[in-house]
């Protein structure tokens, strides 16, 4: 099955592409596109699976899969498009694929009534083809196709409902942080090119610890540049807040492409150019405190959002900083193992709100309500409505709160852990994990908020609306419980051997992690007492911030959005997301648009080169014209008096 | 004989003929003084043929033929043109001009 | 190769043959005109009889070149060579065509004396002595026998004033000039004792420079620079050519200034080789400041034939690029400039001359806005002679310009070049504009534009014009065959061979 | 094919009926009633196209010389020649010529309602200059070529265009015209000093170049004055100001032919002769730095100043300027990769920038206005014009996968070594390009449908779809599998660099990072 890999991406593609045709044709035909959008998902799937299963028996080597010659440009720059099937890419492949083909099934009832239906699958299967051709590309070049194509996709679809002139904006505000990151992934590569002489994974991982010499400043300046790209694909400091305004996008894209998938391919880039990372132990260090950073300044701002998804959006934000803050330790195993966690119970989460967003919408829409579905403080003792939705929000809440045994536990924990083992001799990786647990009891509070506020107490929405809420359909809750169960065992995938596990998915990345981390500090990893002591301790916090949050929430009555005063203080600031946007904006975007049309255009372009240079040409020589015209004055007399001068100043040549 | 002499008077003569072009306003006048300057030339050729033999006095009957023709087709386009302005100013001829 | 004995009574009437014809011709119609001078169809008629002189002096100097006429000894009062056969023949077809485009639009301007034609006749035998000339009694004499008919010429349209005025001035400041020139005559007389050009030019070789000498060269070249219009002797030339009549003005910018730049080009060749590094900073001066000033008082013009008159001073100083070459090439680039400069020169009055109407002001520049939707013929002609003008590829124009400037480069000049090139960039400042109120501005005198008549002798000259300059200047070839290979035989520098 | 071809005499012909096909289809479309005129120019541009498409089987890949050429007598005596003949260059502008010939004669079919037998004899008279330009191999003849286009552009602009034509058209006429005034001297001057060394006078290409060692003393003056010309053309920053006026004044037939064609010209000419002429002083170290500086202002420097355009032409013909400093850095780059990323550019913007001005020409003529405020949600109303505008857009803006980045890419690569830092400012245009792009495209198919008027705008019809599907192809075919055209080009390419590489500077720019060969 290895050798058809490219049916993953192929599918999805040809689902894309009929999808389109059908959006155009006959938009209406909403059978077809669910078949075709969820079948060619499940297809995909499929293959994967076979891949999984091939890889697993094999012997650890990559298998590269060349398609055509790409870029055949010169006998030392040749960028072959081919891909690459390892250990990781087949993780990756069937998060993508498993997790896909349930978000898309989920989209068929979430998306049943719109009229971009078929639209909405077409970019859905693209996103997923290009998803696949960034996690399998062999070189950089290739994943680069994807990793913009993601990003392409994520503009169309953030920006679904065009009408609405934030959707758009937001749509573009996504792209363009992806572009600053973008520009640093282009750089890498170039420096790569020029200094390893190739631009393939497989090579560059066999050439580059020979060529780079370690901690020098070519690898740190590549890694750096790679990993500028990682904070703009996958929302850390500083390109981050294109996150959340990626909310106005429909939310099982949220679900797929802003918390599950795409966001993470910053971290899944890390890990496939590891061995460039470990050659720069400077850049490794700012990869982990921008991601422990990140984590941190990400569940604060959660803290006092009441949109549901805008609180899901910073935690995706936050525990994407768990991410980086992972890899940063070259704990490259404990990184995908949080991705794919992560994957599971995000997506249940957003797939939830999404469940809820549509149940209140349509309530509303019964009712006649103009308020926002999206508000949590419209809502409130859902839980009688809608208990499925309510329970595996629950289990997916604990899930990303780190309680034992569900999946984020036991992914969270190592990577506190690696953190802590690297702080041993390096003191800002204890900042790190110290700002990691700290993030880790917001993340306790505010999912317990979330919950409390959409779920327990009474609903605020108005008792016109409360009637119409309703479970959603079973296309909605199954893909649910699918993510649900993940959730729960995810978790069985790389269990610690203090519960009896033998790291799976580490040993199962091995190959693939192998040429970094062997440049590396070993990692090791606290054990006994230590390691204990660390187990209970996040235990603890995630009960904590589990229990203040529930309580605290239910405790103080919750204002309408109408009737809420303004917030003051910390709150504001939070509330505000520390204002970066408006800071970005008047400090970036303002100066630029007005320094490119008042100084550039109007002032160089127009004035200085046109009116100045060229017109002042033009009139120099008019000028000139009319005062040879005004000497022309008609009379005999002068015109002799000229001749006269002529003739004394050639005699005068002539004889002096 | 008196050759520098000579060279000098025409020379004196056509540049007298030249100022008096450049600083005349009556239009016969300034005629009158290129004609000065035709025969100051003849002048000066008459007094080289000495040093060079006859074909200066030759050219010197051609220069006087050409004068004359001058003079006829000049006295007959101030003629002309005193019929439109009704002046010999030199100073009111500048409606061509710019 | 036919040798001509120049010093016999026969031999000399065969070497003036096309001169003398030309002259008897213009004598017959002058008989002619005794009788019929009356009406318009007159004036047609005695047009039509001068052609015929054209005819039976282009056909001598054809003769003359066929047999490939050659003066058995020394030139003594005419040259035989190449390029006094271009030369005729070249000017002899400007009097022709300058009479054909003359035809109707006399009669349409009132102006009923067919001693036009003579004149014209008349002026073109003094343009082809002054060009043919090999000694400097003919080189006077031809230069008056042009300059007087001329004179009377740009006075013809006696009823307006301006035709008045502009022949006065250019009387008045033409007979200045002749002064200097004779002086200059005069002076190199006195240093060599010769009119000859060929022995003038062998004593300059043998001796020093002598004050007189060069006071006389740098005087003769005072008496072309006036006639050429070259700055700052230009003065007169726009006014004349605003004020004659409209072929005349044709006639002035492209015949008169042809013969003088001819007669230049053989003066410097035969004359002063050996003074060529005094005169040679003359003329780039002198160009220099032709190209420039001529290009940017054109600039300001709005009156058509103004601007016109003011482009023409421009090419004047182009043309003193190859004259400063002083070579082989830079000979044959006048030739083929100055055919290919005539010729649209000629064109381009010829339409203006149509677009006039009697007793009306000066064309200007907004007159001819949208004319191409009226009478796209006019504004096609117009449009190519401007182009060619500028010196834009597939025009005849183009290929003058290259030659011409590979004439200075030839001789390793690059500034020279450049200045031209930064006159022609100015150039497209108002050649442009013509282009673009004829074809592009929408029409707003629309009415006015219908009045226009094209005479149909004037639009055949015209069409002939402007086909050639475009077949010439796709296919130039022989033109540039016969150019440098018949027309430079210019002895230069050569030491004379007395045959007697 | 390609034995078809050779059998047919294909090599020998072809050029030439490249040529004279629109010569003789001018007058006939003059002469023939106006309802046949756009047939006529139809039928010779696909004849044209059926034709000029056979070079891409004959062209033989693995010569990198020149081929079909063909040297017949002009000016005998004079130096001067008709010499023709193509490398991968050329072949690649040829055919990019030729192709876009039924597309933008097809595109004008219902904007152009007055004067059409006019506008079609233009139309064509400017192909025959723009393969003109691209096929001589002499000096001469590339010179007439080069002037000749300027006439019909000059009338397409002032007589089809919009409001402000007349000073657009006598812009883009003078601003052309005057740079290059200086070229004509200097290839007088070089025909002469090469003549002078050699004893042989002439403006072949090949006999120019083969003996340009000779020119070296005077490489400062001649590189300047080439430089000029093909400045102006490309456009190089700060000669690029005619350019907005000009693309914004044309007709789509004219905007179209300028972007994809005629500005290409310019690099076309900096790489065929400015170049290779006068290696030893356009490619040191302070010229070199000037051009490529030069280039990298201009790329950020006019996609920033697109960002700010209310006018949808004049925000495309400011990102040509952007894109066109692309294939200036590349041409300067003087890798084998860089060059060939440079052609790559020049063909896929005249792709994706040809086919947004047809798209922009069709919102013309529903709406007759070009104000991006004038429009907003169009997507609801025109979904498949939304559809295609985004691929271009994209293509434009350089996605990977899509014709764009393919070239800049390469450009940027391969220039990275010599101008390493130049190439990182040039790099953020990704940002810049992608913000005034998806801005534009934000303001016109986005948004809230706020504009009445647009309702009726109906979506791209059968013509439109035709006109725009090649294009949109041909950007997702060079995106995904370029390996053809490269080549095609990579002999003529390669030829190059061992052509300049003798003298090329040996470091670069100062600075903490100095690269040598590739490892």
């Amino acid at each position: 099955m290895t050798h058809f890999v490219w049916l993953a991406i192929l599918l999805p593609l040809l689902g894309a592409v009929a999808n389109g045709i059908i959006a155009v044709r006959r938009p209406d035909s909403r059978r077809l596109v669910s078949f075709i959008g969820v079948g060619v998902l499940l297809g995909a799937f499929a293959v994967s699976l076979g891949v999984l299963r091939e890889v697993a028996a094999g012997h650890g080597e990559a298998t590269k899969l060349l398609l055509w010659q790409w870029i055949p440009v010169s006998d030392r720059l040749t960028i072959d498009l081919a891909l690459q099937v390892d250990q990781l890419s087949a993780v990756m492949l069937m998060v993508i694929t498993g997790v896909g083909s349930l978000i898309h099934l989920f989209s068929v009832g979430y998306m049943q009534e719109d009229p971009g239906y078929a639209r909405y699958f077409a970019y859905l299967n693209l996103f997923v083809a290009f998803m696949l051709v960034l996690v399998l590309g062999a070189s950089l070049p290739v994943s680069f196709i994807g990793w913009e194509g993601v990003g392409l996709c994520s503009y169309l679809l953030i920006g679904f409902w065009f009408e609405v002139d934030a959707n758009s904006d937001a749509g573009k505000k996504a792209f363009l942080a992806n572009r600053i990151g973008d520009f640093g992934v282009l750089i890498a590569m170039f420096m790569l090119w020029w200094h390893v002489g190739t631009l393939d994974y497989a090579a560059l991982a066999e050439k580059a610890p020979a060529v780079l010499p370690y901690g020098g400043t070519i690898a740190t300046t590549i890694a750096l540049f790679l990993f500028l790209g990682c904070t703009g694909k996958s929302a850390q400091i500083p390109l981050f807040t294109w996150l959340p305004d990626a909310m106005a996008g429909p939310t099982p894209v949220s679900a797929l492409i802003h918390a599950a998938t795409m966001v993470t391919a910053g971290v899944f880039l890390v890990v496939r150019t590891g061995v460039i990372f470990a050659l720069a132990p400077v850049a490794m260090e700012v990869v982990a405190i921008t991601g422990a950073l990140t984590a941190f300044f990400a569940a604060t701002i959660a803290l006092r959002q009441n949109d549901i998804k805008k609180v899901l959006a910073y935690s995706t934000v936050s525990q994407l900083g768990y991410m980086f803050l992972a890899v940063g330790t070259g704990a490259f195993a404990a990184g995908i193992f949080h991705l794919v966690t992560h994957a599971f119970f995000k997506a249940l989460l957003f797939l939830g709100a999404g469940s809820v967003i549509h149940s209140m919408h349509h309530a509303q829409h019964h009712a006649g309500s103009h308020a926002d579905p999206q508000d949590m403080r419209n809502m409130g003792g859902l839980r009688k409505a809608m208990p499925w939705t309510f329970i595996l929000m629950a289990i997916a809440t604990l899930a990303i709160a780190g309680l034992p045994p569900l999946s984020g536990f036991f992914s969270k924990d190592e990577i506190l852990a690696a953190a802590f083992a690297r702080g041993e001799t390096n003191g800002l990786y204890r900042v790190a994990w110290g700002l990691g647990l700290a993030a880790a009891l917001m993340t306790a509070y505010y999912m317990s908020r979330l919950m409390a506020m959409t779920f327990l107490g009474t609903f605020r929405g108005g008792s016109d609306v409360e009637p119409h809420l309703h479970e959603a359909p079973a296309v909605m809750t199954a893909p649910l419980a699918v993510l649900g169960i993940l959730s729960v065992i995810g978790g069985a995938l790389n269990l610690p051997s203090f519960v009896g596990g033998s790291h799976g998915l580490e040993h199962w990345l091995e190959p693939v992690t192998e040429p970094a981390t062997r440049l590396m500090d070993a990692l090791v990893m606290p054990h006994g007492s230590v390691e204990y002591a660390l187990i209970a301790g996040a235990i603890a916090i995630a009960i904590t911030g589990l229990v203040v949050g529930v309580r605290s929430t239910l405790r103080s009555t919750i204002p309408t959005p109408a009737e809420a005063p303004a917030e003051t203080g910390i709150r504001r600031l939070l509330y505000g997301k520390y204002f970066i946007d408006e800071l970005y904006q008047k400090l970036f975007v303002g100066p630029l648009v007005w320094f490119s049309r008042r100084v550039l255009w109007q002032g160089f372009d127009q004035f200085l080169v046109d009116r100045m240079a060229v017109g002042g040409t033009a009139r120099v020589a008019q000028g000139l014209g009319w005062l040879g015209s005004r000497l022309q004055n008609g009379q005999v007399a002068f015109y002799v008096t000229l001749f006269a001068v002529g003739v004394v100043l050639i005699l005068r040549t002539l004889v002096g | 004989m008196l050759l520098g002499p000579s060279l000098a008077l025409s020379a004196v003569l056509f540049a007298l003929g030249v100022v008096g072009v450049l600083i005349r306003r009556n239009v016969v006048v300034v005629f009158m003084c290129v004609e000065l300057m035709l025969n100051a030339v003849n002048l000066t050729l008459v007094a080289l043929a000495q040093l060079h033999g006859t074909s200066g006095q030759i050219m010197v009957f051609f220069v006087m033929t050409v004068a004359a023709a001058e003079a006829v087709v000049g006295l007959a386009i101030i003629l002309a043109i005193f019929r439109h302005v009704q002046t010999v100013d030199l100073k009111q001829f500048n409606l061509l001009k710019g | 190769m036919r040798l001509i004995d120049l010093s016999t009574p026969e031999g000399a009437t065969l070497a003036l043959l096309p001169e003398l014809l030309l002259t008897a011709w213009a004598l017959v119609v002058l008989l002619v005109i005794g009788w019929r001078h009356k009406t318009a169809s007159d004036m047609r008629f005695v047009g039509v009889l001068s052609l015929g002189g054209y005819v039976l002096a282009g056909l001598a100097t054809a003769w003359l070149a066929m047999e490939q006429a050659r003066p058995d000894g020394l030139a003594i009062m005419v040259a035989l060579d190449g390029f006094r056969f271009a030369s005729n023949a070249l000017l002899v077809g400007i009097g022709a065509i300058i009479t054909v485009m003359s035809l109707r639009w006399l009669e349409r301007q009132g102006i009923l004396a067919p001693e036009y034609y003579v004149l014209l006749m008349l002026a073109t035998v003094g343009m082809m002595l002054l060009a043919g000339a090999a000694d400097m009694m003919t080189l006077f004499l031809g230069l008056e026998v042009m300059s007087i008919s001329v004179y009377v010429l740009a006075g013809y349209d006696r009823t307006r004033r301006a035709s008045a005025e502009a022949a006065l001035k250019y009387f008045l400041i033409g007979a200045f000039a002749s002064g200097f020139l004779l002086y200059g005559i005069a002076l190199i007389y006195g240093a060599t004792g010769q009119f000859n050009f060929t022995l003038i030019g062998a004593q300059l070789a043998s001796t020093e420079p002598t004050l007189m000498a060069k006071l006389g060269m740098g005087l003769l070249l005072i008496g072309f620079a006036f006639k050429v219009a070259a700055v700052p002797f230009h003065a007169w030339a726009p006014d004349v050519y605003e004020g004659a009549p409209t072929p005349i003005t044709s006639f002035m910018a492209s015949g008169v200034k042809a013969a003088a730049f001819l007669a230049l080009v053989r003066l410097l060749a035969e004359v002063f080789p050996a003074f060529v590094e005094l005169w040679r900073p003359i003329l780039a001066a002198l160009a220099i400041a032709t190209i420039l000033i001529g290009n940017l008082v054109a600039l300001a013009q709005t009156s058509l034939k103004r601007m016109l008159a003011y482009s023409a001073i421009a090419h004047a100083g182009y043309l003193l690029l190859p004259l400063w070459a002083h070579s082989d090439d830079g000979t044959a680039a006048v030739l083929i400039y100055l055919i290919g400069y005539s010729i649209t020169t000629v064109a381009a009055f010829g339409v203006l001359a149509s677009i006039e109407r009697a007793g009306a002001r000066t064309v200007q520049l907004t007159d001819l806005e949208g004319l191409y939707a009226v009478r796209p013929f006019a504004s096609i002609a117009l449009s190519v002679c401007m182009l060619s003008l500028l010196g834009f590829p597939g025009t005849f124009g183009f290929i003058g310009k290259w030659f011409l400037i590979s004439s200075a480069l030839h001789q390793g000049e690059v500034l020279l070049p450049i200045v031209a090139m930064i006159g022609s960039g100015i150039s497209i400042g108002y050649y442009i504009p013509v282009v673009l109120s004829m074809t592009l501005k929408p029409t707003r005198t629309r009415s006015a534009h219908q009045t226009i008549r094209f005479p149909r002798p004037a639009k055949l000259a015209v069409a002939l014009c402007v086909a050639a300059i475009i077949i010439l200047g796709v296919w130039p070839k022989p033109t540039l065959d016969f150019a440098t290979q018949e027309a430079v035989q210019l002895r230069r520098g050569a030491t004379p061979i007395f045959a007697r | 094919m390609t034995s078809f071809l050779a059998s047919v005499g294909y090599d020998r012909w072809i050029l030439h009926v490249l040529l004279i096909l629109p010569l003789l289809g001018m007058p006939l479309i003059l002469l023939s009633p106006v309802r046949a005129a756009r047939w006529i120019a139809l039928v010779v541009a696909l004849l044209e196209f059926g034709l000029g498409i056979g070079l891409w089987w004959a062209f033989d890949a693995s010569n990198p010389g020149l081929q079909f050429v063909t040297d017949l007598p002009w000016m005998e005596g004079y130096g001067v020649g008709y010499r023709v003949g193509i490398d991968g260059i050329s072949l690649l502008m040829v055919l990019l010529s030729v192709v876009m010939m039924p597309l933008v004669v097809w595109g004008s079919w219902r904007g152009i309602d007055h004067k059409q037998r006019g506008f079609y004899t233009l139309l064509l008279a400017m192909k025959v200059g723009m393969l003109g330009v691209f096929v001589s191999m002499d000096m001469f003849l590339f010179y007439v070529f080069w002037e000749l286009l300027l006439i019909p552009m000059y009338f397409l602009i002032g007589i089809w265009g919009s409001a402000n034509r007349l000073y657009a058209a006598t812009k883009f006429i003078i601003y052309t015209f005057v740079g290059s005034l200086l070229m004509l001297v200097a290839i007088l001057w070089m025909v002469f000093q090469v003549g002078k060394a050699t004893g042989t006078y002439s403006f072949a290409y090949t006999h120019l170049l083969d003996n340009a060692a000779v020119l070296a003393p005077w490489g400062p003056w001649l590189f300047v004055a080439f430089a000029l010309a093909f400045a102006v053309k490309v456009p190089l920053f700060p000669f690029h100001t005619w350019l907005p006026d000009a693309h914004t004044e044309a007709p789509t037939a004219g905007s179209v032919d300028l972007a994809v064609i005629l500005l290409k010209m310019g690099t076309y000419g900096f790489l065929r002769f400015a170049i290779p002429f006068v290696p030893a002083f356009a490619l040191s170290k302070t010229t070199g730095l000037v051009m490529s500086g030069l280039a990298v202002i201009g790329i950020v420097y006019a996609a920033l100043v697109a960002m700010v355009q209310p006018d949808l032409k004049r925000l495309v013909a400011y990102s040509s300027v952007s894109h066109l400093g692309f294939v200036m850095l590349g041409i300067w780059g003087s890798t084998v990769e860089s060059v060939q990323g440079a052609i790559l550019v020049m063909v896929s913007h005249g792709l994706s920038t040809g086919a947004l001005f047809f798209m922009i020409g069709m919102l013309y003529e529903r709406r007759h206005t070009r104000m991006i405020s004038d429009f907003g949600g169009l997507a609801r109303v025109a979904p498949l014009m939304t559809l295609a505008f985004v691929i271009t857009a994209f293509s434009s803006i350089g996605l990977p996968g899509l014709n764009g980045f393919v070239g800049e890419f390469l450009v940027l690569i391969g220039s990275f070594g010599r101008y390493p830092i130049l190439v990182g400012v040039a790099t953020t245009v990704v940002v810049f390009s992608a913000a005034y792009m998806l801005w534009a495209t934000q303001r016109v198919f986005f948004n809230r449908f706020t504009n009445p008027r647009n309702e009726g705008i109906g979506d791209l019809n059968f013509r439109e779809i035709a006109v725009l599907t090649p294009l949109i192809a041909a950007m997702f075919w060079i995106g995904l599998y370029p390996g053809p055209l490269l080549r095609r080009t990579e002999g003529a390419a390669k030829r190059y660099i061992e052509l300049i590489s003798p003298h090329l500077p040996e470091a670069t720019l100062p600075g903490p990072i100095t690269y040598g060969a590739p490892r």
